[in-house]
């Protein structure tokens, strides 16, 4: 019995949401309310995997674990941006402009070191891939493709040359094209096992 | 030795079931002191059944001498309690040992026991399968020749001294009072010899008593070796030489034979460091079954004493401990230390000197770009024919008048905010200078923040962002929400039928399809406009070509066109020479990577030829 | 330049450096900097879903006593109860109902949105590329049309099959049918054409955020010079 | 407006004919439900890796991916749950257990509810933390952040990325790369996929990603799903080469 309650939860939720989209109108009400518990129970579920995971760093001080004192960093930085938006408010544009200053430059540093760990990883693409249809294509596309993002080709002017380079810009619709179907049918058939039950990611 | 009371045949002393008949031995159980078991030492390699015949007749002159010792480790076994006295006189071998004497008295007693117990034997050995019979057999001679060697070991280092029978006077056991002799000044010795010794597992100790038999063979070939030079006296006199000379010829004991069990070698050391210093005398009475169980019983084989025994006349030579037992034991107790501890984690070696090229090209880009951004100059925009999707995305902005509403969207990181500010400032200055209203809304927390940024980098009036939560969830209610006032939407924001355009500025897969499946379907014609980073151009082109986008640019270099299009000047953080420059770093790493592994195959290839 | 500039100026330049200083191997600044981004974004999300989504949509209407939004509210705040238990270790399966509520949403919400917002609309473009319409060219025959309406169909059915599982039973299990390997390994061109452009792109847009830092980098240093 | 119609129809049969194609194969493959399936090598070898961390007494770190903040997981997010059902189960008495992280919220609370129940199974919920189910980060460069010294951790066995991964998770791949770790990855993001197809992450292309169950063998309605997904190709290839062709003679307008 306490294996089927989540079951018949999961799938009753699903149920009245695909049958409030099909039907529209008489069940929008209801629907706007359920996906705001959803919403707020999604929050929370943030908010509570948060706290376990200062928790956890917090167990990791106490029992000075090794690598604590990175513990102490993150708890550290937590309380004062946590606190500091409570107090000050989250609006508060200097509150903002702390928090600017802090993520933007990691963010923006961390997508620059992706830039540079893959100039290394390209190198060795074909060294770890071997020659196969699929790399091969890849490496001279992604040649094709950083030929043209230099914009040098395009600033000739040549109409020909433009017609090309419009019509390569389109080709790979294709492929990505056929990879959103084929994800879209693989993503579509766990959505029903989630519905029917078959698929439980809540832990049976 | 015990003997089973079922079908009289002989069975280990710790052994609970016989092995022969499989009758349960539970009341013979018992584990204080030590087995002599020296007395079967000269048994010849005889089978079960001749072993039973053997005692039922009486014994012939050749094997008294073994069943009188068998006998005082038989009476020692049976009184429990009280220990047989320690010196046997010679005289009274001849009489007809004690156990013998009570078989016989109580096969009288019951009228056909003894016959019946024969008979309950054979019929047990008839109902046995051959091959059983055989295991049994070998089981057992495997142990006698085990027995045998060590005998023949302790004959040879020793004279025959006379047996000193296992108790003492005052209760103690004999071997303790050996072993307390050794380190008289050991106090503590006595608190270990009241705790009742747990028997260890058999299945444990068993394959260190394989390795340490053939440790002993290789040992006791050396030590004829070293005993013939030397005298009896100097082996008694000064221990020491004789035993560091047996140590130095005895091979390196496996450290760790207690398999993946043992800890990283450093902490082992330490552990076992400290088992060093536990004296000598305080381990050896808590393990003497253990010692017994390796088939080296205690008084019959040499010791490798570390300290100096009080004094060395009157140390009895047959407390010699081979170095191998006392390794032994030592395993054994660490293993014990450690039960219920945590064990350390293993660590992975670490793989140095994989990061170099990694290091190296990362550098060289760096370089490169440093270079480029301070030595040249920035080059003058050139006029580029805009790709069709920001093509259609600028004649939608073109159709938009004064006072129409726009839903600029912002879903995208701060990482990638210098990308998307370069896109999209150009087109929010236009959409401003055009007199649209706009609204800015955003689904990511730190959307809050990075709009005021926008705001300010497009030099348009900062105004509110709204928060809309709960991602698909929440784009799905806003979608359908058609009277306006909603719980899930925020306040300031319309139903999004009425809004003219709304401007999605995104850099991830999972929020550009969010908005084209839950809010799309509920969009007439469609009012989606996209400007993305360049990581997401391959996804949208199949949407705009199913007409699912009213248009899009995806890039810093089709932003670049867009404004020029719309007339605006691009943000003067957008340096092309420098992105060009790592585009051409790239192009020419790409081109390495075709060529080292065409030269790598092209090598492999040579060096198979001249074999084929 | 004021004080307050200057101080987050070198906040920023330390922070990435920090995280550049990776390329000379794993070391204390590049894990101190990933800790402290963990703590602040985690603070930050915390703070706004308290302000903009508990507060005012779980505990705001709870205050509203006998309402419709109270007894409405009673649902989701018993349902964020029970996650709350999750914190303790042995009250975890406490979470069980309300993780499947979630998981029922998404999969419903995603299975609309999927087949209406992806599936429908992609096979029908390919297919409405075959409409007489565009296949039509001022009378005469829009052959250009017809091709690249071909060749899209062909492609996306390879690219499709690439992927097909089904096993044939004549190679025991071992292989596909021939005719899905010849089919799947044209759809590997177009598979490698799509990877080739999306690596193109987020290396763009990798490089983009490198020069915007070193460039943000240099104005400053230009700016502090200037003073 | 006739076209939203169609398109609403079309959607309608999609759905009707993947519930119709489900059951079927769930029918008809029970007896041998994985049975004339394609392996896929990629998770085959998370097989090994699995047995291997147990032997060697070292750590099997997954990466669940991320999810939009404060969202419902769809789908796609739930791909890695199928291995990490299956690494908790074989980890449970190991020297050291699987750790799981997540970038999001929901994803979290099921990874540390899927190792919970793991525990409960084998009767050692007391051996149980909640530490073996976190949060790494609540925005996707927060969750990178805080999978990167898990991967960089002393004694893994190997990393698995799989589920909603950015194209940023490279840095994970680098890193797992550097120290010679075997990286098992699958996304339903198509950029995250060509860059990971750059490194030797052992990659799971396009919807393998979501196959997971299937290929580990460790769930039948995961297999019967993959069969289920054959057919509904077979049928949107005849259905967009038959579509064509009505197109093409008018008779679909």
């Amino acid at each position: 019995m306490k294996k089927t309650i989540p079951i018949l939860v999961a799938a009753a939720a699903a149920l009245f949401i695909l049958a409030a989209l099909i039907l529209g109108e008489p069940l929008a009400g209801w629907l706007e309310i359920v996906l705001n518990w959803a919403v707020i129970v999604a929050s929370a579920a943030l908010l509570v995997a948060i706290a376990t995971l200062i928790l956890t760093h917090l167990r990791n001080i106490v029992r000075g674990k090794r690598g604590f004192i990175f513990s102490i960093i993150l708890i550290s930085t937590f309380l004062v941006s946590f606190i500091g938006a409570l107090v000050l408010g989250v609006d508060n544009s200097a509150y903002l402009r702390w928090v600017a200053a802090i993520q933007l430059p990691l963010e923006t540093s961390l997508l620059g070191l992706a830039a540079l760990v893959m100039t290394a990883a390209a190198l060795q693409i074909f060294r770890s891939r071997g020659w196969s249809l699929l790399t091969l294509t890849f490496g001279i596309s992604a040649l094709v493709f950083l030929v043209i993002s230099l914009g040098l080709l395009q600033a000739l002017n040549i109409p020909v040359l433009t017609t090309v380079i419009n019509y390569l810009q389109r080709l790979p619709m294709i492929g990505a094209r056929g990879l959103l179907i084929g994800i879209g049918i693989g993503a579509l058939l766990m959505g029903l096992r989630v519905v029917l039950g078959l698929e439980r990611p809540w832990g049976e | 030795m015990i003997l089973c009371p079922h079908c009289g045949k002989e069975n280990l002393p710790q052994a609970t079931r016989c092995v022969h008949c499989g009758e349960d031995l539970e009341e013979l159980f018992r584990i204080e002191g030590m087995e002599d078991n020296s007395a079967l030492q000269e048994e010849p390699d005889i089978s079960v059944a001749d072993l039973l015949e053997s005692f039922r007749n009486d014994s012939s002159p050749k094997d008294e001498e073994t069943r009188s010792a068998d006998s005082t480790g038989q009476a020692y076994v049976s009184d429990s309690g009280a220990e047989s006295n320690a010196e046997m006189p010679a005289e009274e071998e001849e009489q007809a040992p004690e156990w013998l004497a009570r078989i016989r008295k109580r096969a009288q007693q019951e009228e056909d026991a003894a016959g019946e117990l024969t008979r309950k034997g054979n019929s047990l050995d008839a109902a046995r399968s051959e091959d059983h019979r055989g295991r049994v057999d070998e089981e057992f001679a495997n142990w006698i020749g085990r027995i045998r060697e060590n005998a023949r070991r302790e004959n040879l280092l020793m004279p025959k001294p006379a047996i000193n029978s296992a108790a003492s006077e005052e209760g103690v056991p004999e071997w303790l009072r050996k072993v307390r002799e050794l380190q008289p000044e050991a106090e503590d010795g006595e608190q270990f010899a009241e705790e009742p010794a747990e028997e260890p597992a058999v299945e444990e100790v068993e394959p260190e008593e394989e390795q340490g038999e053939a440790a002993a063979q290789d040992q006791a070939q050396e030590t004829e070796s070293v005993v013939e030079q030397t005298s009896p006296e100097e082996i008694l006199g000064d221990t020491e030489p004789a035993a560091e000379a047996v140590s130095e010829l005895e091979p390196e004991p496996e450290a760790e034979s207690a398999g993946e069990k043992a800890q990283p070698a450093d902490e082992e050391d330490s552990d076992s460091g400290d088992a060093e210093e536990l004296p000598e005398s305080a381990a050896a009475p808590q393990f003497a079954p253990v010692l017994e169980e390796l088939g080296l019983a205690a008084d019959g084989a040499a010791l490798e004493l570390d300290e100096k025994p009080a004094s060395s006349e009157e140390l009895s030579a047959d407390l010699l401990l081979l170095r191998r037992q006392k390794e032994n034991a030592q395993i054994l107790m660490n293993l014990i230390g450690e039960e219920g501890r945590g064990i350390p984690p293993a660590k992975t070696q670490r793989v140095s000197g994989r990061g170099w090229y990694r290091l190296i090209l990362g550098a060289f880009l760096l370089l490169v770009l440093a270079a480029v951004l301070v030595f040249v100059p920035e080059a003058k925009p050139k006029q580029i024919e805009n790709p069709a999707p920001a093509v259609a995305l600028k004649d939608v902005l073109d159709r938009l008048a004064s006072g129409d509403k726009v839903l600029v969207v912002l879903e995208y990181q701060a990482a990638t905010s210098p990308e998307l500010e370069q896109i999209a400032a150009p087109v929010l200055r236009e959409l401003e200078t055009r007199g649209a209203e706009l609204q800015f809304l955003t689904t990511h927390p730190n959307g809050l923040w990075l709009a005021d940024a926008l705001m300010r980098a497009a030099e348009i009036p900062t105004r509110e962002t709204a928060f809309l939560a709960g991602g698909r969830l929440g784009v799905l209610a806003a979608a359908l929400n058609s009277e306006g006032n909603s719980a899930v939407i925020p306040a300031g924001i319309e139903e999004l039928q009425k809004y003219d355009l709304i401007l999605l500025l995104e850099d991830s897969q999972t929020d550009i399809q969010n908005w084209i499946e839950q809010a799309g379907p509920w969009l007439s014609a469609s009012k989606l406009g996209v400007l993305a980073s360049s990581q997401n151009e391959a996804l949208l082109l199949p949407y705009y070509d199913a007409g699912q986008l009213a248009g899009f640019a995806a890039g810093t270099l089709q932003g670049r066109v867009l404004a020029q299009a719309l007339d605006q000047a691009p943000l003067t953080s957008a340096p092309s020479r420098a992105f060009q420059a790592g585009l051409l770093v790239m192009i020419a790493v790409i081109l390495l990577g075709i060529l080292s592994k065409a030269e790598a195959d092209s090598s492999a290839r040579h060096s198979k030829e001249p074999e084929a | 330049m004021n004080p307050m500039d200057i101080v987050l100026g070198v906040i920023g330049i330390a922070l990435s450096v920090m995280i550049f200083s990776y390329l000379l191997g794993d070391n204390f600044f590049f894990r101190a900097a990933l800790y402290i981004l963990v703590g602040v974004s985690s603070g930050y999300a915390a703070a706004v879903l308290v302000t903009k989504v508990i507060l005012p949509r779980l505990v705001e209407p709870l205050s509203q006593n006998g309402t419709d939004a109270f007894w409405l509210g009673l649902v989701p705040f018993v349902l964020c109860v029970l996650l709350v238990l999750m914190l303790v270790p042995r009250t975890v399966k406490a979470g069980t109902l309300p993780l499947a509520f979630l998981a029922g949403t998404g999969a419903a919400v995603a299975i609309a949105g999927i087949s209406r917002g992806t599936l429908a609309p992609q096979l029908l473009s390919v297919v409405n590329r075959f409409s007489p319409e565009l296949l039509r060219a001022n009378a005469g025959v829009n052959w250009g049309g017809i091709v690249e309406a071909l060749f899209i169909l062909l492609g996306v059915i390879s690219v499709l099959f690439y992927f097909h599982h089904r096993l044939s039973r004549k190679s025991a299990g071992t292989q596909r049918q021939l005719l899905v390997e010849g089919i799947s390994s044209v759809g590997q061109i177009f598979l490698g054409i799509s990877l080739g452009m999306l690596f193109v792109g987020f290396f763009s847009a990798a490089l983009t955020a490198l020069i915007a830092r070193m460039l943000w980098l240099k104005e400053f240093i230009l700016a502090l010079l200037a003073g | 407006m006739n076209g939203m119609i169609t398109l609403d129809l079309l959607a309608l049969a999609i759905v009707s004919l993947a519930l119709l194609s489900l059951a079927i194969a769930l029918l008809t493959s029970r007896k041998h439900p994985y049975r004339n399936l394609r392996k896929n090598e990629a998770l085959l070898d998370a097989e090994k890796l699995m047995h291997e961390a147990a032997e060697k007494g070292l750590r099997l770190t997954i990466g669940l991916g991320v999810n939009q903040v404060s969202s419902a997981p769809a789908p796609a997010n739930l791909a890695g749950l199928p291995v990490l059902r299956l690494m908790s189960r074989r980890s449970v008495f190991n020297d050291q257990p699987a750790q799981a992280l997540a970038g999001d919220g929901a994803l979290a609370a099921l990874g540390q509810l899927i190792v919970r129940g793991k525990y409960q199974n084998a009767l050692a919920t007391e051996l149980f933390k909640p530490d073996f189910g976190l949060l790494a980060g609540a925005t996707p460069y927060a969750y990178l952040a805080g999978l990167l010294p898990e991967v960089n951790y002393r004694a893994n066995a190997g990393v698995f990325l799989l589920g909603s991964q950015r194209p940023e998770t490279i840095l994970a791949a680098s890193l797992a790369e550097q120290k010679d770790l075997p990286l098992v990855a699958g996304t339903d993001d198509l950029s995250a996929q060509a860059v990971l197809l750059a490194t030797n992450a052992r990659l799971c292309l396009g919807e393998d990603a979501l196959n997971a169950g299937a290929a580990l063998e460790s769930d039948p309605g995961a297999a019967a799903s993959v069969r289920a997904q054959d057919w509904l190709r077979v049928l949107a290839v005849l259905g967009l080469l038959a579509g064509a062709v009505l197109k093409l003679l008018g008779v679909w307008q």
